[in-house]
């Protein structure tokens, strides 16, 4: 196998195809340790020579409908968002639907985990619905990661490299920043200010005042 | 869209057209207290809220208010005239909605009371921690609107996945461990207490094979001459060992044997059932 | 759209790269007829500009480890017939482990051959599931050697040859006879004796002919 010094761009073109061949068969992502294992009896193509085939399948392939990704537990071939609309039309169940619960729950456990139910709840405002959660472990998306040593030992929930690879991401940085709460000063500002004497608008006239207190 | 829909999105121009409206020369200021909203779309307004919390938001967002600077007082009424108002039309509400009711109340009656000094340190303002949980439930609440707009496998994003012309997946074989084999044969035997001699059998491996590949060789009806059995290279040793594998077939019944006259050739054949009586094979 | 006249090679980029997508997408043969269908709202290609379009890409994947072929309901992609052993690895079980009944119904059935299935369940006492039988003989391993004349007909089992090369044995008679397996010292020593690079195939001088019938 022609080792491939570092400026040569020429990558063994065996190699290449060996692995374009893995990769569009594989129905899941496949890791560079996983590719040497594959290609062990083939010609034992060390880290960086698969990094590197890897490399030049990726701009082969940059400017076809399909794309070469690399995502958390490997690469995959993917078609890219812009063909979604056309290339849903090969199927025709429509995939499922994320409720805003669903999505919300997910959220809180993307960016806080590890993070109980009960503090999912405490944000929400709201019961979390087992079926929610049940639902986000089957798609394999949210996982048990521990439990909270106080009473009731509550499990605490963190997301998988499989809901990365889904949403199309290496790792969690990946994804889209929490939006910032406003600008935590003025936070204080406004705390401040609603503690301090100077109540806020008085409240409107019609205010039926159950204990007959005159109005501020 | 739903009425929920057109609800859900405190869309600006809302409150544009709102402040367009002139009622007597006044902009109208808020949702006029006494609308009425029909119970069923009342229940579809709810099922567009997340929650208490988000109906807050929405209560908020409609009226362009600054989340840090919310008129509670007046926030606190409308709220609590809507969880009124679907309690009258005997809409069951979750229990959050009322705690969140109650909660409200609180607040209003604590900003009624004039501060006293020593109130200072009871415990946060429960104002405070209001629009602190407002804060944290709108950030949550664009996280997941982003998530949702983010592509995702399955919806926008596919993965390929190709068949070779013809896959032929050989299944590996066991290790095959020869050791393994014989302290098997150890275990079942000593198991089964079968070691005394008289059990087992007796004859050596070889016979067992010869009798294996003797039955192996024979088909019903087509009985077999004694010399065609031994092959010439296994020596005496052969034919002893062919001659015990016979005797043990015939005392397993699986043969039976033949000799037409005292010296002729004998002949061996299948025990098998009837259909060997039409063969060839002269009786004894 | 510009529509590409039949000698004019230039095929719509954009319609090259959707069909691209539809059958990368496709878990099966897409006919020039569904293609029209998929493609209607896209610019209603009409066939001549899908077939263009389709060599176009056979064209482009000639070399690739994947190829675009038409089979009988249409095109598809597929991995290339000399990549069929390597992407085979990609669903290679690890090789099973004999379970304690199968090791023992296979040297009963060794040392006691022709043995019927009853009799093996006798020896050990407990039934013998017919898979380990079918596993046995799928291993090539046993097989049928005859059938017993009595009501039921039971099938007669033997080793093969394959068993005996796969055991590294080079004729039944090397194994050691019974007496051997008994005594536990004597076991180890007769396989060490087998599997051991000095020993050559011919029996140990001590390897007691119970038949009594003389040394060759």
């Amino acid at each position: 196998m022609a080792e491939a010094t570092a400026q040569d761009t020429v990558v063994a073109a065996g190699l290449v195809q060996c692995i374009e061949a893995l990769l569009m068969a594989a129905d899941e992502p496949l890791s560079v340790a996983r590719l040497m294992t594959l290609l062990e009896h083939h010609d034992q193509p060390d880290r960086g020579a698969i990094r590197m085939a890897l490399r030049a399948l990726q701009a082969r392939y940059a400017e076809a409908a399909v794309n070469l990704v690399e995502v958390a537990q490997g690469w995959r071939f993917q078609i890219g968002a812009d063909y979604a609309t056309l290339v849903a039309r090969l199927w025709a169940e429509k995939p499922p639907r994320l409720s805003r619960a669903m999505l919300e729950t997910l959220a809180l456990i993307c960016y806080r985990q590890p993070i109980a139910r009960s503090e999912i709840e405490q944000v929400r405002g709201v019961s979390v619905s087992s079926s929610i959660i049940k639902t986000l472990q089957e798609y394999d998306w949210i996982r048990v990661v521990g439990y909270r040593e106080v009473p009731g030992r509550p499990a605490l929930f963190g997301t998988t490299s499989q809901f990365l690879d889904d949403f199309c991401v290496k790792q969690l940085s990946d994804l889209p920043e929490l939006p910032a709460i406003k600008d935590p000063e003025a936070l204080e500002a406004a705390v401040a200010r609603l503690q301090g004497p100077a109540a806020d608008s008085a409240p409107a006239p019609d205010v039926s005042v159950t204990a007959g207190g005159a109005d501020e | 869209m739903a009425v929920a829909g057109a609800v859900v999105k405190p869309a600006a121009s809302e409150a544009e057209l709102l402040a367009a409206i002139r009622v007597a020369g006044e902009p109208l200021a808020e949702l006029p207290e006494d609308l009425y909203i029909p119970p069923a779309a009342l229940r579809v307004i709810l099922e567009a809220f997340e929650g208490p919390l988000d109906l807050l938001l929405y209560l908020i967002r409609r009226q362009n208010f600054d989340i840090l600077d919310i008129p509670v007082h007046k926030i606190a009424n409308q709220y609590i005239t809507y969880i009124e108002l679907m309690r009258e039309l005997e809409i069951e509400l979750a229990g959050e909605y009322l705690l969140m009711a109650a909660m409200l109340a609180e607040i209003k009656s604590r900003m009624l009371l004039p501060k006293p000094a020593a109130a200072e340190d009871e415990g946060a303002d429960p104002r405070a921690e209001l629009v602190r949980r407002l804060q944290e439930y709108e950030q949550f609440r664009t996280a997941a609107e982003q998530l949702q707009a983010w592509p995702r496998v399955g919806r926008d994003v596919v993965c390929v996945q190709h068949e070779p012309p013809q896959l032929h997946i050989d299944k590996p074989m066991p290790q095959a461990d020869l050791r393994q084999l014989l302290l098997a044969l150890h275990e079942v035997l000593q198991r089964a207490e079968l070691f005394n001699e008289h059990h087992i059998a007796r004859e050596p491996l070889s016979v067992r094979a010869t009798m294996s590949a003797i039955l192996q060789r024979l088909r019903p009806g087509r009985p077999i001459a004694f010399a065609a059995l031994c092959t010439r290279d296994e020596g005496r040793m052969g034919v002893v060992v062919c001659f015990l594998a016979l005797l043990e077939l015939a005392r397993a019944a699986l043969i039976r044997l033949h000799q037409d006259a005292p010296d002729a050739p004998l002949a061996i054949a299948l025990a098998a059932g009837a259909d060997t009586s039409s063969a060839e094979l002269a009786h004894g």
